[in-house]
């Protein structure tokens, strides 16, 4: 079996979870936890196996050669277009496979821990395995079609995991926000696949690209354009980001497969999938690359101030993104996928730490009222401390190498603006997760009873539930009544501890989080810039042959830059320890946001710019809707139906009067209409 | 093929069955419901045996009869399907045993004049869509009426009178127009060509040149005052609400599923040939309605608390993006159209369904009287969120294929129309979505707290439905191969007609038929081919 | 020395329908003074009856065959002429008296007004009737308009008990007499225009030379229009149709309806269509306005009934409105449309009110839809024919009353008379409105658990069901497979 | 000097034409049944008058025979009205037409 007859078998990869998916909606139930998890698991490790095999297979083809569609059948023929179900084995596709596989394996293995005890255990599974099953097939399709398909599958499966815990109202809104955000960027990517075939004909990526070669520019633009509009709903990016940080709202696996590692990249893909017409439109680039760095300082400054360990993150991935796609602004598409890669391992990482603090305080996810903890969970804080240099760029951690490389990328495209940009976030980076860290793991524990006493007066925070009670809800894994979000300027949080200390959570959740922290140090062996060591440069090249992400003359000029960068992020750094080193004084109050003052409220509020959004759907949207129901439905339209009625029946009440009994009057209308014709005929003879 | 009269059996059963119902003793209901679904059942075999006799060879009808009717105004009995009619003689056939089994257990009143009733309005609806002849196609499309008007009236809700005389009369309005101008039509024919004939292939060969300017646009706005109303097109639609609000669920099921899609083809089917060149030059009017349908139905869908009505003006959207396609006028549009007339019945009336099964259990189409009901139904809710995200449009569900295409189509010929349809799709997720999150999540209490999921003959009365969607959005070449010649047929014949020109992608060869059709057969729909 | 008085000849087959009518009449007044009040009479009046009415259908029938194809028999000096047209509404007549009598052997029974003059006085009114359809003198119209009035007269009243009844009568009978006086003016007017009577002669007259002074004729023209229109109920001389219908015994009523109409026509469409086809451009119109008045009142004016036989007297003057439209046509398929309908309207009429007959109780006068509020719940079957009667005169497809309107509708469609055409239509559905309203009022059930109108179920007496099943199978029938009729109606149109 | 004075027919139709307006008007105009019914009489005969009138002027016999058709049915007419009108004057002791209005709507 030659390497051509096994990446004709790709489909398999997005087969296996599918078919998981399908078996745990129909035995979900019955199997019940932990086993539907570990079935689910099981298919994924498989999956990833069967992605390194077509690695493997890529690898051992010549390079021009590495790149192989299947068709399984058409699935569209309308007209002459003709869309099929197709697999397009390449670098590119396989690539993310194994990021989706691999990372997506390590988050299931900790949900099943995680998750343990819920109810609807087999329900999660089932949406894990077909986001997963969405995402492959995102990745490999052959045409946009697919694609989109893929995409909105994992837009489905997004919304179904984040309002999983349907009866907390948060989680519920949170879903569907994130859902109708997305569907934003839907109509820009369904657009882009319309004038796709009004111009090419086609959807398939091979006839575009080539197509797109010789396009006018105003179509490339075009396309390039509507297509970055899918990518900014998707990838949360400015103006379609304030989704995200709502998502939180689903457990913590779910963030951190699908809002950190996985889905979120999704855009990213694309417009590498897509470059043809990004290459072909400087100016679509130059859009990209500016709202990605707008993105990446202005997400990284809202991160700034959060006080919920989940958000914080949250805004962290939104602000990395726009790093991603910076990147991508800048022509380095290659920079673009390497910092997608260290970005899962490390966020994972974040993630899954993160929800290993909050199983450990019951569902608390308020840093305030944390601290410390690196007594009682050493694995889950080394891990996430790791997590943090690589993430704030502290070489020789991952994130050091995938960052520097999308900045150096940026400078030598000539793109200043953006590479100070970029570069000015990096201070934010390095603040917030210092912060978040700091807050955490060290200063001065704040989750003793004893300590927020008197705030459980102030926040009316209810204490009354049986003791053991918080256990088993921990065990569970909600508790409808309790709303673990919060959003800055809400007082702390009761911690939710009944006199039993933070523990370290159970080797299931630790396993995936420390091979992750492993990953995320050495994971930027994968592409140093120094000879020899760029293995994905060359691996993708083939990818996106004829662009040549420019390289720097000297390697002086390279170590300079990579010098200022990591100078702006220990910046940061030092910053957050300046106000934070013993952590916080008091829950309540936070030195940076007194310093910052007003400034901090804005930027705590997340520029106001969310809350500007649901006050105008709220007023003027949701009037014009009611406008368009009662006045112009009901009253107008309906009402001139009806008048029709109404008109009538008077009408008859006139007959009614007029036909009123007496004889002489039923004589008086024959004679008036004996009259009446007389007067006809004789008038009409006599012309 | 057969010289059996499938088509006339696949009328005539229904009818059989509603006759024999009627005479059964009343006293047994279980037997009177037995012998509903046995010839509802036996109408859904034959049309699928009409399936697979199918030819995607064939551009004009098939499986043609003609028998002398009203000899005095030479209207015959003539029948005949084309691509464009099988689906929906499917559709029909597959959504009203499902009706039956649905009103097993309610409403329980009457079941001997509701199941004849439901066979009358099976066998007026197969009637609608298989005949040729304008006379015979209005004596099935008023008689529609009487069926439908009885379900409402005799098993709808509180307001049902109201519902039903609105529908009947407000319908009838539109039809009668649509009778002038059929007579009209004929005999203008008549006293041009001396034949008195209302076969519509006869007339479609004679009245793109037969017809001045204006007659024409008179006569199409009086044939689409009948298909405007049944669509709904915005304004001609504040009757379906009501009467979706107040008809039992089988009812709304039909309605929404097939009685809606009466007027887009009627517009497909009669318009388009008979009056060429005013659905040409009136095409941006039509297609500038069915962009406010989507739009317009969407945002009155967002502000209603009542579920049917929700759903309700959901349809009134997705009925829009049929108009477009259609109005589109290139074959990648009509397909699209098509398509979702195919695959509105099984989404909507999946919802129609489950909405009519969740009033069985709490008594309310009430959002405020709901909440949480996932926890207690989960089976229902999958159920649900599959048909709804199936009517969202989501890809890998048959909305999805209709709705891209359609919009597709429009954007090769009108982008501006295009963009702004597509602006629909966003909307639609907002109030399924919403309507779904106040129903289903959130906090359940109350009688909500401890509501019976489904049963089993429930979730069969729902998931072929859902599986069809489902089959169709991943293998739509079913459908479509079958549909396309006929649709093609409309194109070349419009661009025969008239001066029009068919804008397509670039790079796609102009639209033709398989080879042998010549021009003149085109025009006179294959009457006399071979 | 004087000369011979010249005998005009006579074709007695041709009359001898009349003659068998006004045999069985007289016998039947000859029985009464015989028998007295012998418990017999009644039967026997009845026997004599309808036997009468079916020895005269049976030579109808003969006629019929005789004359198909265009064949005629005038008799009597040219006073009367036989031919396919006449035999046809002298059928749809003579079906109509046969049922209204067989409604009203149990009616009269419940209502304790069984007298042979009842019958005596509807076989005389058909006579006058049946000369009506084929009276081809001016003359001879005016007498069967009163030979057929003055009996309908007495019936309407014949109730004495009822105060309605005797209303109605009185109303009937002043407005008929004023109408047949306006009439016999429009006679004389004609006679002094064209010195003669007879409409095959004033047609001659009419051809040969022209009239210098066309006041006179036109004025003529204009009375006959009234006086028959009256007869017809149409707009604007309708007025007196609800009361009398509503007062009159129902199955008079019914009668009256079905009968009187069909003869109204004959004479109307004969009279314009032999007598006056080269001044159609004169009546055309004034006929386009009384259609037009017709349909917008009878359809409207219902639809604020409470009392079902006033609705369906309104209702009447609508399709009297219909038929006007296939009479304006002034082309064979506009009579033959005309005809048509006459003749499914009388079944769909008859039908209805026999359902009415049988579902009231005694007394007769409870026909407000509140005292029929359920019905068709709690006796389907009668209710269930109500609502199909109404829905076939409202022109549900599948029903006579379907293509009788189709028929007229293409008559105007083919006159090019569009706007006729409209108006037409949009009647038909504002019609239909009062037509469901019924429907659904049989079909609501009742506020007070009470049992719908006449208290008890009773069963339908063997000959109203007779006249029911013959008309639903007629209507049905004409629905379905209407190409015979047609032909029937076709054959019947030729007039000169 | 009496100027030549001939009377043509056409005075005649006037006359007729005047009494059956008068009797159509009485008709309209008076309440009492009996006095109605009157009126129509006299429309008949000024329709006779018409008849007579016209047959004179046509030297035609046809018209003047009519008139007995005229009277004969006038005749029968007068019994069935009064027969009628007694009836119900039997019932309630008056002859007013407009008391009589259960009937109306």
């Amino acid at each position: 079996m030659n390497a051509r007859d096994l990446l004709g078998l790709a489909g398999i990869i997005p087969l296996l979870p599918l078919v998981g998916a399908a078996l745990l909606m129909a035995f979900g139930r019955r199997l019940g936890s932990p086993r539907a998890g570990w079935l689910a698991t099981g298919l994924m490790a498989v999956a990833f196996a069967w992605s390194v095999v077509e690695f493997a297979a890529l690898l051992s083809l010549p390079p021009g050669a590495r790149s192989h569609v299947s068709i399984i059948f058409t699935w569209l023929p309308a007209d002459q277009l003709h869309v099929n179900v197709g697999f397009l084995a390449d670098p590119l596709s396989i690539t993310w496979c194994l990021l989706v596989t691999g990372v997506g394996m390590l988050i299931h293995l900790y949900a099943i821990g995680y998750m343990r005890g819920d109810p609807n255990v087999g329900r999660f599974f089932a949406y894990f395995n077909l986001f997963a099953a969405s995402m492959l097939i995102l990745v490999l399709a052959s045409n946009y079609l697919l694609t989109f398909l893929g995409w909105e599958g994992v837009g489905l499966c997004s919304y179904l995991l984040i309002s999983f815990w349907f009866e907390r109202s948060t989680a519920a809104l949170g879903g569907k926000k994130a859902f109708i955000y997305n569907r934003v960027g839907d109509f820009g990517f369904m657009l882009a696949m319309f004038l796709l075939i009004a111009q090419f004909g086609t959807l398939d990526y091979g006839a575009t690209g080539h197509a797109a070669l010789h396009a006018s520019g105003g179509i490339t633009t075009a396309v390039a354009l509507l297509l970055f509009l899918g990518c900014v709903g998707k990838s949360a990016q400015i103006p379609l980001f304030p989704w995200l940080t709502d998502a939180m709202e689903g457990p913590t696996p779910v963030s951190a497969l699908i809002h950190a590692a996985t889905m979120v990249t999704a855009g990213v893909f694309l417009i590498c999938r897509a470059h043809p017409f990004f290459d072909a439109s400087h100016s679509a680039m130059t859009v990209v690359g500016w709202i990605g760095a707008a993105t990446a300082l202005l997400a990284g400054t809202m991160a700034v101030l959060q006080p919920d360990l989940k958000r914080v993150l949250a805004y962290s991935t939104i602000s990395q993104l726009g790093y991603m796609f910076l990147a991508l602004g800048t022509g380095a598409y290659t920079a673009a996928v390497f910092f997608v890669l260290m970005h899962a391992f490390y966020k994972a990482c974040l993630f899954l730490g993160a929800g290993s603090v909050l199983h450990a305080n019951g569902e608390n996810q308020d840093m305030r009222v944390m601290g410390a903890l690196r007594r009682f969970m050493p694995f889950t804080a080394g891990a996430m401390v790791v997590a943090w240099l690589a993430i704030a760029g502290v070489p020789p951690f991952a994130g050091f190498w995938s960052k520097d490389g999308v900045l150096e990328a940026a400078y030598l495209h000539h793109d200043y603006g953006i590479w100070a940009v970029g570069v000015v976030a990096t201070i934010m980076t390095g603040l917030y997760m210092t912060r978040l860290i700091l807050l955490t793991f060290f200063g001065t524990e704040h989750w003793r009873p004893s300590d927020t006493a008197a705030m459980a007066a102030v926040t009316g925070g209810s204490d009354d539930e049986p003791d053991g009670h918080a256990d088993i809800e921990a065990e569970l894994g909600y508790d409808p009544d309790y709303l673990p979000t919060v959003v800055y300027g809400e007082p702390p949080r009761t911690p939710r501890l009944h006199d039993h200390e933070p523990h370290e959570s159970p080797g299931l959740i630790v396993l995936p989080i420390v091979t992750l922290a492993l990953l995320a140090i050495v994971g930027g062996l994968v592409n140093i810039p120094l000879h020899g060591f760029t293995h994905l440069d060359s691996w993708l090249e083939p990818v996106f042959r004829g662009v040549t992400p420019p390289v720097a003359e000297t390697f002086a000029g390279a170590a300079a830059l990579s010098a200022t960068a990591l100078g702006f992020g220990v910046v940061g750094i030092i910053v957050a320890f300046v106000f934070y080193r013993r952590g916080l004084p008091s829950p309540a109050d936070d030195p940076l946001r007194a310093r910052l003052g007003v400034v901090g409220n804005v930027v705590g509020h997340g520029y106001y710019y969310d809350d500007a959004i649901s006050k105008a759907v709220d007023g003027p949207v949701r009037a014009f809707g009611t406008f368009l129901d009662r006045d112009v439905d009901q009253r107008v339209i309906d009402g001139a139906v009806n008048g029709i009625g109404h008109l009538v029946r008077r009408a008859a009440e006139g007959l009614r009067r007029a036909q009123d009994g007496l004889v002489r009057r039923y004589a008086i209308g024959i004679a008036l209409g004996a009259a009446a014709l007389l007067l006809f005929f004789l008038a009409y003879a006599g012309r | 093929m057969t010289d059996f009269p499938i088509l006339s059996a696949i009328i005539a059963t229904p009818l059989i069955g509603a006759v024999v119902v009627v005479l059964l003793p009343g006293r047994r209901p279980e037997v009177i419901k037995a012998v509903g679904y046995g010839f509802s059942v036996a109408t859904l075999g034959l049309a699928c045996w009409l399936l697979a006799d199918f030819s995607t060879k064939k551009v004009f009808f098939q499986f043609v009869e003609s028998r002398p009717w009203l000899p005095s105004i030479g209207s015959r009995y003539i029948v005949g399907v084309d691509g464009i009619s099988l689906f929906m003689i499917l559709a029909t056939a597959l959504l009203i045993p499902i009706g039956l089994l649905a009103s097993q257990r309610y409403p329980a009143q009457r079941p001997k004049a509701f199941t004849a009733w439901f066979l009358l309005l099976e066998f007026s609806l197969m009637g609608i869509f298989l005949s040729l002849d304008l006379i015979i196609f209005f004596l099935f499309w008023e008689i529609l009426l009487v069926p439908m008007y009885f379900l409402i009236q005799g098993w709808g809700h509180e307001r049902r009178q109201y519902a039903a005389t609105k529908f009947f009369i407000y319908t009838a309005a539109g039809s009668s127009l649509m009778l002038a101008c059929t007579l009209i039509l004929g005999f203008i024919h008549q006293s041009d060509t001396g034949v008195l004939s209302f076969d519509y292939r006869v007339l479609a060969a004679w009245s793109w040149h037969g017809l001045s300017g204006t007659t024409e646009v008179l006569l199409f706005l009086g044939f689409l005052a009948a298909f405007a109303i049944k669509v709904p097109l915005v304004p001609f639609h504040t009757w379906l609400a009501d009467v979706h609000t107040e008809a039992p669920t089988a009812g709304s099921v039909v309605l929404a599923g097939v009685i809606l899609k009466m007027g887009a083809y009627g517009l497909l089917r009669f318009s388009f040939e008979l009056f060429p060149h005013a659905s040409v030059d009136l095409a941006p009017l039509l297609l500038t309605l069915g962009v406010i349908g989507i739009l317009y139905g969407a945002i009155v869908a967002a502000m209603q608390k009542n579920l049917k009505r929700i759903i309700a003006y959901s349809s009134i959207a997705h009925m829009g993006f049929v108009i477009v396609g259609i109005f589109s006028l290139t074959v990648i549009g009509l397909d699209g159209a098509v398509f979702t007339m195919i695959s509105h019945p099984l989404t909507t009336g999946a919802l129609f369904l489950l909405v009519g099964m969740l009033y069985e259990r709490r008594h309310s189409y009430q959002l405020e009287d709901y909440g949480g009901i996932w926890r207690s139904a989960p089976i229902l809710t999958a159920m649900f969120l599959a048909a709804m995200f199936a009517g969202i449009g989501l890809p890998g569900f048959s909305g999805f294929i209709g709705e891209f295409l359609s919009l597709a189509g429009t954007f090769v010929s009108r982008r501006p129309w295009a963009v702004a349809g597509a602006v629909g799709v966003i909307l639609a997720a907002v109030y399924m979505l919403w309507a779904f999150q106040r129903t289903f999540m959130g906090k359940p209490s109350g009688i909500n707290l401890k509501l019976p999921d489904v049963s089993l003959r429930e979730v069969m009365v729902v998931a072929p439905l859902l599986a069809l969607s489902l089959f169709l959005g991943l293998y739509p070449k079913l459908a479509i191969e079958r549909i396309e010649p006929s649709l093609k047929r409309s194109i070349v014949n419009l661009e025969l007609k008239t001066h029009f020109r068919e804008k397509r992608p670039k790079g796609y060869a102009p639209t033709k038929l398989p080879g042998g059709v010549s021009d003149t057969q085109s025009i006179q729909l294959g009457r006399g081919a071979p | 020395m004087t000369p011979p008085i010249v005998h005009p000849s006579i074709n007695w087959l041709a009359i001898s329908p009349e003659i068998a009518l006004v045999a069985a009449g007289v016998a039947i007044v000859m029985l009464r003074s015989v028998l007295r009040r012998r418990p017999i009479v009644v039967p026997l009046c009845t026997v004599v009856a309808i036997s009468g009415v079916v020895a005269a259908g049976a030579v109808q029938y003969r006629l019929w065959h005789l004359l198909r194809g265009h064949r005629a028999m005038t008799t009597i000096a040219g006073m009367v002429r036989v031919d396919p047209f006449g035999v046809f509404l002298g059928v749809v007549v003579l079906a109509a008296t046969v049922m209204a009598l067989l409604l009203s052997v149990a009616y009269l029974r419940r209502e304790g007004l069984e007298a042979p003059e009842y019958f005596a006085l509807v076989l005389l009114s058909a006579a006058g009737m049946l000369v009506m359809t084929t009276a081809n003198d001016l003359i001879v119209v005016f007498l069967a308009l009163e030979v057929l009035s003055i009996p309908l007269y007495v019936l309407a009243a014949f109730d004495r008990r009822r105060l309605s009844s005797q209303e109605a009568g009185m109303k009937y009978f002043v407005l008929g007499a004023f109408s047949s006086a306006v009439f016999l003016y429009g006679v004389a007017l004609t006679y002094g225009a064209t010195g003669t009577t007879s409409l095959t002669g004033i047609a001659r007259f009419l051809a040969a030379n022209t009239l210098l002074d066309q006041g006179t004729l036109l004025a003529g023209i204009a009375l006959l229009l009234v006086g028959l229109g009256f007869k017809i109920a149409a707009v604007p001389f309708h007025m007196w149709t609800p009361d009398v219908y509503q007062g009159a015994p129902t199955p008079v009523t019914s009668f009256m309806s079905a009968a009187t109409k069909a003869a109204g026509f004959a004479a109307l469409l004969r009279i314009f269509g032999v007598a006056f086809p080269l001044y159609r451009s004169d009546w055309r119109p004034a006929v386009w306005a009384l259609a037009v008045l017709s349909l917008i009142v009878g359809s409207v004016a219902a639809v604020i009934q409470t009392d079902v036989k006033r609705i369906l007297a309104y209702s009447s003057i609508g399709h009297a409105g219909f038929i006007l439209i296939g009479f304006q046509a002034n082309t064979s398929r506009g009579r033959e449309a005309a005809l048509l309908y006459l003749f499914v309207y009388a079944f769909m009429t008859i039908g209805a009110f026999a359902v009415i007959t049988v579902a009231t109780r005694r007394g007769d006068d409870h026909h407000s839809l509140d005292d029929y509020r359920g019905l068709a719940l709690d006796r389907p079957v009668v209710g269930g024919l109500l609502i199909f009667f109404v829905l076939a005169q409202a022109g549900v497809p599948f029903t006579g009353g379907f293509v009788a309107k189709l028929e007229v509708f293409s008559a105007a469609a083919q006159a090019n008379e569009y706007g006729l055409l409209i108006i037409g239509v949009l009647a038909s559905v504002v019609a239909a409105f009062f037509y469901l309203r019924i429907a659904l009022t049989l079909l609501s059930a009742r506020d007070d658990g009470a049992t719908a109108p006449g208290g008890l179920r009773r069963r339908v007496d063997v000959w109203s069901a007779v006249v029911l099943v013959t008309c639903v199978t007629l209507v049905i029938v004409v629905g379905v497979v209407p190409g015979t009729f047609v032909h029937w109606a076709r054959d019947a149109t030729f007039l000169l | 000097m009496i100027g030549a004075f001939t009377i043509t027919p056409s005075y005649y139709l006037v006359l007729a034409a005047v009494l059956f307006g008068i009797g159509a008007v009485g008709l309209l105009v008076r309440r009492n049944v009996l006095v109605m019914f009157m009126c129509v009489e006299l429309m008949l005969n000024a329709v006779n008058l018409t008849f007579v009138a016209f047959a004179k002027a046509l030297n035609d016999i046809a018209g003047q025979v009519l008139v007995f058709f005229t009277l004969v049915v006038a005749a029968a007419e007068v019994a069935v009205g009064l027969a009628i009108i007694v009836a119900i004057f039997r019932r309630r002791r008056a002859a007013t037409a407009d008391d009589l209005r259960t009937l109306e709507g």
